[in-house]
């Protein structure tokens, strides 16, 4: 898991969960580790190694280094990482085009705006967090090209990502400042986002996990990136070396692992229109028709 | 600026100031009586925690400020045992103090919760909910003044109201009562207090009981009525700031109360001029994260000048017998 | 001891009974044996003094009696009933009142608030405030104690902060006043002031324990005198049945010379020339105003004065301390540059050394060893150290060297500073100071509250300094330190010298009204209100 | 009461601090078993993990390297009577120096980059406390508020230059380039393979001689001298002619460049590239390092050996006992700082008495004062 922390409700959570279900189904076991400091990162990685540990999964961009060295010095150990990629004949690279996720969000947020003003709040203003705010920017604009965005962080240390009161006061702002859909990314801090949105009556949006159920009626939807099925399929695949694909694997919309969550708990607040017009819009970027521009790939985002 | 938005950024203001201010007023406290309160930080979260855990299973957001108030009293008499009776340094028992707070409140949320120390979300009436003082909506349509009054004044949490009477209790305890009295005279010349007949040992702990009590409806306010139940380290170094806003305020209450209001507005500034811009470019978002400390460097730097704290602090009074 | 011991005064019980008795009090501080054993028995309505050489255990003795401290074994006895005194408020309870050699005082508390301190009537301050405005009006009438009750502490005179403490004692209704050295900071005046309220603290039946250096005061005011040496109690004698000689040698254990021998001065060229030297406080406020003199070698210049008129500043700004706003200080005709916050080092270099008027505060860092603080200021000289370095054997002997010419006790270059009594610790300020052959000696009080063994050795190194043609700036509030002294006398008040006078025929009177800025030339009328009423 | 002996020396400075440590272990031991845990076993993990085998004793020497740097740092500002707080971001921006030399020469030699990179690393850290120094002395700004507030600024510095400035526009990561071998401080497994596959760098060295070299500074030369006098009375070093506000601006500038080597360690030696918050707290253990140490080199080493072993042990114990948490070993260190640094003196009046007792002479001394006491 990477430095947030295990249960922050949306990313390393859904990692865990991953796991938890692969060892329901499965009955196989797990060696998690939670991390204090960068320094950790190799010597996790050896030690799981060491002890036989096989697959190895990560997640979290911060592996890059770490995992460069020692799967070069396990030849024979499968690892899995997340969201970054590293070039190696044992590794699988997977990544998520967390941007068409958030372009679908952002088109929803659009949509279900009245005051054509949507709101965003990142944990801190790192790339990854750039790339789901580019996308979901795109996404409202597509659907409303007049729409107005306001873009918020909710810090500088570590603590971004364990801040809620801040976060909440973000939200508070850009509601202020006219928005009714706030997007967060910002990992513990989101639930901030979705509590100030809640009490002001206005809509959130979640991320990583469904968190369409922690304010029901409030959150509008969560955008999906399902770190627990990239997780348990490689806990199952790359197990055995026959099914073990090493190289890089992208999950968009079209495998499934990015999109947006629909259930009980929002069906009441995303129309039929929406909803279509939405599906649309996932149909043209699987198609190809429609491409979204994903921010990490040269630090730029063309609005 | 039209006078909406400038009063939703005071509005801001007094919500983000709030728990610096309760903080703040109780580091005066110790700090007064002598004894350096770098804890703060550690107790304002082991009461976040106390509160958010009990009214999260209570359902009742006053059982979980009593919690708040016992746990943050607990570590300050744990604090005081360490500073006071033993005559440790103080510094090191604040960050004792810290320290055991941020391990033992994510460990024992986690291990009751299983939520990654995060307590479940609040149920109805585990939070405070905004007070609506009187006549405010009969009022909101008077202009100026009515939105003034609804919008500013009225609709906090009742931990406001309680943070902004503190200080002027604080004022009238500090300067109008015996134990003020005394509470000053011990934090600038133990000796003299002792020679004058009065136990420089209980006065110590009586100031360290009223910082636990106050620093426990600040760690409240954070996880019951700001928020709603306990995150990882969700006072994110606040009890720091509140330490720079005493120094800031030179210990006295009423400085105080409007220097947490400086830095809550700040706060509420740097939040709301996100993503501005200026001449056309768009200034970086750290740089405006960074105003607000930037700006108390250049005020303190510019007009306040030197702060002398009270001159027995961070000194073990020690009795020759 | 050399000296025969005499007749035990006061064994008899006396008409009004005893006050204080104490009985085979032991106080040991890890290896000291601070009281020996000591008995004493003060008669009530007498002033009983007590004398003694520094660290001879006096104030130790008196700290058990008010209660701060706890007497290993031993017994005391308050009006006849036996009493273990715990704590301070137990002794207030029992109507003993102490004011300490360090006074006890809340600096930034305004004299009201010290005085109610601990002795407040309910839980608000307010009514306790207004009764004690009442009775320290009364007070001050009744002892002619005057000062202003809504001062500020550190605002006001040693002497004034004195008076509070003697006020805190009576509103607490002492009967029995223990005074721990109390003139060591007062001026003649302030000390004249103070013995007339003591006087009629003794008509009124109250009793007075006076532990004083001065031997003049004791003979003045004292109906009983005790004498400790080294932790016993040597002697009781009734003072009119003895003589400052005879206490002299009980306290010391040898002779002492109680006046100074000198030759007439024979002074040589100019070394220090102060020109229209303007100097402000921390405040900003104007301390020194327009103040010219120069002292040439062989000769000594004193500043009399009665404190807080200018001296503290003209002192720290002639040593580099303190910025002059305008003029010059020029040492064997060059200026001193003494801009800046290191100037005391250019002072120095240029040949002028200081003892300052505080030895605690500014002399010594006390937290340091004694070999530490031999070399304070002198740290960068190339004798202690080539280059960056500091060379700890160079300082441990030169300190070691001090101690021995100075007869600093204990002879220990590794002790703590702030274990040597006052005494020592302004030999060793001295010691180093002097030893660095100077051109120019600047001194702030050199005996405040020091033992007459030690003042005769340091009045004679100060001699002997003159002697060796240096030139020596004398600042002291003992008059009699500076009639004995100094070769000219300088009279400062409000900032200004009012006048000059030779040591050898003007009268105490004289320099009094001089000191009160009714000299001669002075600016009548000016400051004087301040310094309280007139003789 | 009776006169207080003083305990022996070896007793103050090695059975009571082992006595505070055992009953933090103690203490630690009752929540090891609240998770329902063998207190023991895990005791022994702790050991065995910072001490028992090379590479363990290797992460225990690399974080121990950190709080020597930022314990120094504490160190050195509190003779002068200055509390810095800042280390943490005194050597955060100094990773810019770091990172910036080491990446420029890279293609030379550690043997260059790496004194370079310790000016260049230093010169940045000191800058970041001179600033809180400067106000300090000019303009009376209290430095612990400053120095906070820089812990601030810091971050929101570096998550800019990180993200816009440093950061390949092709990659993900916040963080810079990577140095290449050339300009990476050695680690010691390269010469020793004692310490396994650990971070241990020749940043220790530097650490050992920071050591060294603030025990000289303050000890053995004139500064360290004039240093100490301002620390204990200001007015005092006015009197002796050190110049007040030259002393704090150059103590903090020294302290911040100790900070800095940090920078060195984890940029150079172990990281090898910037990368977001690689600080990670050390500025503030630093704190508990430099009070524990007594503000003494050798108490510093010892302090920073200790609580390297705790992060270390604590992450061996993650490894064994799949049932304890981060959480728990925060909750262990802090007991430690508790038992040991705040509440040492816990034991010594019972120590005192103890020895009463079991000294012949100081016996009949006890004996006789309680029998005057009972007289009375
Ligand atoms: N708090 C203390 N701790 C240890 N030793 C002490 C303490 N106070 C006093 N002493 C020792 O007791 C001795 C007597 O000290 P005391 O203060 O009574 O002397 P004194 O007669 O008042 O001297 P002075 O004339 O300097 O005031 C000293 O020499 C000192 O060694
Ligand atoms: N903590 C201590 N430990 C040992 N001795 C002490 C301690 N405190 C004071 N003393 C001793 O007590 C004696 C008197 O202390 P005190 O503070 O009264 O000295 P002082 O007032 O500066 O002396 P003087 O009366 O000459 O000005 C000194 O001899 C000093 O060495
Ligand atoms: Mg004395
Ligand atoms: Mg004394």
């Amino acid at each position: 898991y990477d430095l947030g922390g295990k249960f922050d409700k949306s990313f390393n959570e859904a990692a865990y969960n991953g796991a938890e279900e692969w060892k329901k189904e499965t009955g196989g076991s797990f060696l998690d580790l939670e991390l204090q400091n960068d320094a950790q990162r190799e010597q996790a990685l050896r030690r799981f190694a060491g002890q036989g540990a096989n697959p190895i999964v990560m997640a979290g961009f911060s592996w890059t280094a770490a995992l460069t060295t020692v799967a070069a010095e396990f030849p024979d150990t499968n690892f899995v990482v997340i969201d970054t990629v590293v070039d190696a004949p044992n590794v699988q690279s997977i990544v998520f085009d967390e941007h068409t996720g958030s372009f679908l969000v952002g088109a929803l947020a659009a949509l279900k705006s009245e005051t054509g003003t949507v709101a965003f709040v990142g944990g801190m203003d790192v790339p990854l967090i750039h790339k789901f705010y580019c996308g979901y920017a795109q996404g409202a604009k597509a659907v409303n090209p007049d729409v107005k965005l306001i873009e918020s962080y909710t810090g500088t240390t570590p603590a971004a990502w364990n801040d809620p009161v801040t976060a909440g006061e973000l939200t508070k702002a850009a509601i202020d400042g006219g928005a009714d859909v706030v997007f967060a990314a910002a990992g513990g801090s989101g639930l901030g986002v979705l509590q100030a949105a809640k009490d002001a009556g206005k809509f959130s949006i979640g991320v990583d996990s469904n968190q369409n159920y922690l304010q029901p009626g409030s959150v509008l939807t969560s955008m999906l990136k399902r770190v627990d099925v990239a997780v348990k399929t490689a806990l199952t695949e790359a197990a055995d070396d026959a099914t073990f694909k090493p190289g890089l694997t992208v999950l968009g919309l079209g495998e499934e692992g990015v999109g947006y969550a629909l259930d009980d708990n929002n069906a009441s607040l995303i129309t039929d229109d929406m909803k279509a017009k939405v599906d649309e819009l996932s149909a043209e970027i699987q198609a190809g028709t429609l491409t979204v521009h994903d921010y990490t790939t040269d630090s730029t985002c063309p609005l | 600026m039209d006078i909406s938005s400038v009063l939703s950024i005071l509005d801001a203001t007094i919500r983000l100031s709030t728990p610096l201010l309760l903080a703040c007023l109780a580091g005066l406290y110790s700090e007064r009586a002598g004894l350096f309160d770098i804890g703060l930080e550690g107790k304002m979260l082991a009461a976040a925690f106390a509160a958010g855990a009990v009214a999260a299973i209570t359902g009742s957001a006053w059982l979980g400020l009593l919690a708040g108030l016992a746990v943050s009293l607990s570590t300050a008499l744990l604090q005081g045992v360490a500073a006071i009776t033993l005559k440790g340094n103080q510094l090191i028992a604040g960050v004792a103090i810290n320290m055991l707070a941020a391990g033992m409140t994510t460990f024992l949320g986690q291990t009751w919760f299983s939520q990654g120390g995060r307590t479940p979300p609040l149920p109805e009436g585990g939070r405070f909910e905004p007070i609506t003082l009187p006549f405010a909506n009969e009022l909101a349509s008077v202009p100026v003044l009515g939105p003034i009054y609804a919008d500013l004044i009225s609709g906090h949490y009742i931990l406001v109201y309680i943070a902004f009477i503190m200080v002027g209790v604080t004022a009238y305890v500090l300067y109008r009562t015996r134990f003020g009295l005394r509470m000053r005279a011990v934090g600038e010349n133990p000796k003299a207090v002792d020679t004058a007949g009065i136990s420089v040992v209980k006065l110590r702990y009586q100031a360290v009981i009223i910082t636990g009590l106050l620093a426990g409806l600040a760690g409240a306010y954070f996880s019951i009525a700001q928020g709603s139940g306990f995150g990882n380290n969700m006072t994110a170094g606040k009890g720091y700031i509140a330490l720079a806003a005493l120094i800031f305020a030179k210990w006295k209450p009423v400085p105080a109360m409007f220097t947490c209001l400086l830095f809550g507005f700040l706060d509420a500034l740097q939040i709301r001029l996100q993503g501005a811009q200026l001449g056309g470019i768009e200034i970086p978002v750290q740089a405006i994260q960074a105003l607000p400390y930037l700006l108390t460097v250049i005020l303190l730097a510019g007009f306040i000048g030197k702060a002398v704290g009270p001159k027995a602090g961070g000194v073990p009074y020690t009795k020759e017998r | 001891m050399n000296t025969q011991r005499p007749e035990t005064a006061a064994a008899t019980v006396p008409a009004n009974g005893w006050a204080i008795e104490l009985e085979k009090i032991n106080k040991r501080f890890g290896a000291v044996h601070a009281n020996k054993d000591i008995d004493l028995k003060v008669a009530r309505g007498t002033i009983h003094g007590i004398v003694g050489e520094n660290g001879a255990g006096k104030s130790t003795l008196m700290s058990i009696l008010y209660g701060f401290y706890t007497a290993d074994s031993g017994v005391i006895r308050v009006n006849g009933q036996e009493h273990a005194i715990t704590d301070s408020r137990h002794a207030l309870a029992l109507g003993i009142g102490m004011v300490h050699q360090h006074f006890m005082l809340v600096e930034n508390f305004s004299v009201l608030e010290n005085v109610i301190l601990g002795a407040e009537d309910s839980g608000f301050i307010k009514p306790s405030l207004d009764r004690a405005r009442k009775e320290l009006n009364r007070l001050e009438h009744e002892y002619d104690l005057e000062v202003d009750p809504d001062a500020i502490i550190e605002d006001i005179s040693v002497g004034q902060q004195q008076r509070v403490e003697i006020l805190k004692a009576l509103y607490r209704g002492a009967e029995t006043l223990i005074l721990d050295e109390p003139t060591g900071v007062l001026t003649p005046k302030e000390a004249d002031d103070l013995f007339r309220v003591l006087e009629t603290l003794r008509e009124q039946g109250k009793t007075v324990i006076l532990i004083t250096h001065k031997l003049r005061e004791i003979m003045a005011i004292t109906d009983n005198v005790s004498v400790m040496r080294q932790g016993e109690m040597v002697a009781t004698v009734k003072t009119s049945e003895t003589s400052p000689e005879q206490l002299a040698e009980l306290m010391v254990g040898r002779r002492v010379l109680l006046r100074v021998d000198k030759t007439p001065a024979n002074p040589g060229a100019t070394l220090l020339e102060v020109q229209n030297l303007v100097v402000a406080d921390d405040m900003g406020h104007v301390r020194v105003k327009d103040v010219s003199f120069s002292i040439r070698a062989g000769e000594i210049v004193g500043i009399a004065g009665v404190s807080g008129n200018g001296q503290s500043e003209l002192l720290e700004s002639v040593s580099g301390m303190r910025d002059q706003k305008s003029g010059n200080v020029l040492l064997k005709g060059t200026a001193l540059s003494l801009k800046g916050d290191d100037g005391a080092a250019r002072a120095r270099e240029a040949g002028l050394a200081h003892v300052p008027e505080d030895r605690q505060r500014m002399g010594l860092v006390t937290t340091f060893a004694e070999w530490e603080n031999a070399i304070l200021g002198y740290q960068g000289n190339a004798k202690y150290g080539a280059g960056p370095f500091l060379d700890i054997s160079a300082a441990k002997k030169a300190a070691a060297e001090h101690i021995k010419l100075f007869d600093v006790r204990p002879a220990n270059i590794n002790l703590k500073s702030s274990l040597f009594s006052g005494g020592n610790q302004q030999k060793i300020v001295l010691a180093r100071e002097m030893e660095q052959d100077p051109d120019v000696l600047v001194i702030g009080q050199p005996t405040r509250g020091v033992d007459i063994g030690a003042i005769e050795f340091i009045h004679n190194e100060i001699i002997k300094m003159r002697d060796e043609g240096k030139a020596i700036l004398l600042v002291s509030v003992e008059l009699d330190e500076i009639r004995s002294l100094a070769d000219r006398i300088l009279v400062m008040f409000d900032g200004v010298i009012v006048g000059e006078a030779d040591p050898a025929t003007a009268t105490e009177g004289e320099l009094g009204l001089m000191m009160a800025g009714i000299g001669k030339d002075a600016p009548r009328g000016l400051g004087i209100a301040e310094q309280g009423p007139l003789p | 009461m009776s006169a207080r002996r003083p305990i022996p020396r070896w007793a103050d400075i090695a059975l009571l601090p082992a006595i505070n440590l055992l009953l933090a272990f103690l203490v630690s031991g009752l929540v090891v078993l609240l998770v329902g845990e063998n207190p023991f076993h895990a005791i022994q993990v702790i050991i065995y993990g910072a001490f028992g085998y090379g590479e363990g004793l290797g992460y225990t020497l690399y974080y121990a390297t950190n709080f020597i740097f930022t314990g120094l740092a504490v160190a050195v500002a509190a003779q002068a009577g200055l509390f810095n707080i800042g280390g943490d971001g005194q050597a955060y921006v100094a990773g810019l120096g770091a990172v910036v030399v080491a990446l420029a020469l890279d293609q030379t030699h550690w043997l260059i980059a790496m004194p370079l990179a310790v000016i260049a690393a230093g010169a940045v850290g000191g800058f970041w406390a001179f600033v809180p120094g400067w106000l300090q002395a000019k303009r009376g700004s209290h430095v612990v508020i400053t120095t906070i507030m820089f812990n601030f600024i810091a971050a929101a510095l570096m998550v800019y230059m990180v993200n816009r400035v440093l950061k390949p526009a092709s990659t993900m990561a916040p963080e810079s380039e990577t140095i290449e071998v050339a300009g990476r401080v050695p680690q010691l497994r390269q010469f020793f393979s004692f310490f396994g596959y650990s971070p241990v760098n020749l940043s220790i060295v530097i650490a050992v001689l920071a050591l060294i070299g603030v025990y000289i500074l303050v000890w053995h030369t004139k500064f360290g001298y004039a240093m100490r006098v301002l620390g204990a009375n200001p007015t005092a070093s006015r009197y002796a002619g050190i110049s007040n506000s030259k002393m704090i601006m150059i103590t903090m500038t020294i302290s911040g460049a100790l900070a800095g080597m940090v920078a060195i360690n984890e940029v150079m030696g172990v990281q090898n590239r910037l990368v977001l918050d690689f600080v990670a707290g050390a500025g503030f253990v630093g704190i508990a390092v430099a009070l524990m140490g007594r503000n003494h080199p050798i108490g510093i080493l010892l302090a920073a050996l200790l609580f390297g072993a705790l992060y270390q042990g604590g992450q061996e114990l993650q490894f064994v006992i799949p049932g304890i948490t981060r959480e728990m070993i925060v909750v262990i260190q802090a007991l430690v700082i508790l038992f040991t640094g705040a509440m040492e003196g816990l034991f010594r009046p019972s120590l005192e008495r103890a020895f009463m007792l079991f000294s012949p002479e100081q016996k009949a001394d006890a004996i006789a004062v309680s029998t005057a006491k009972s007289e009375s």
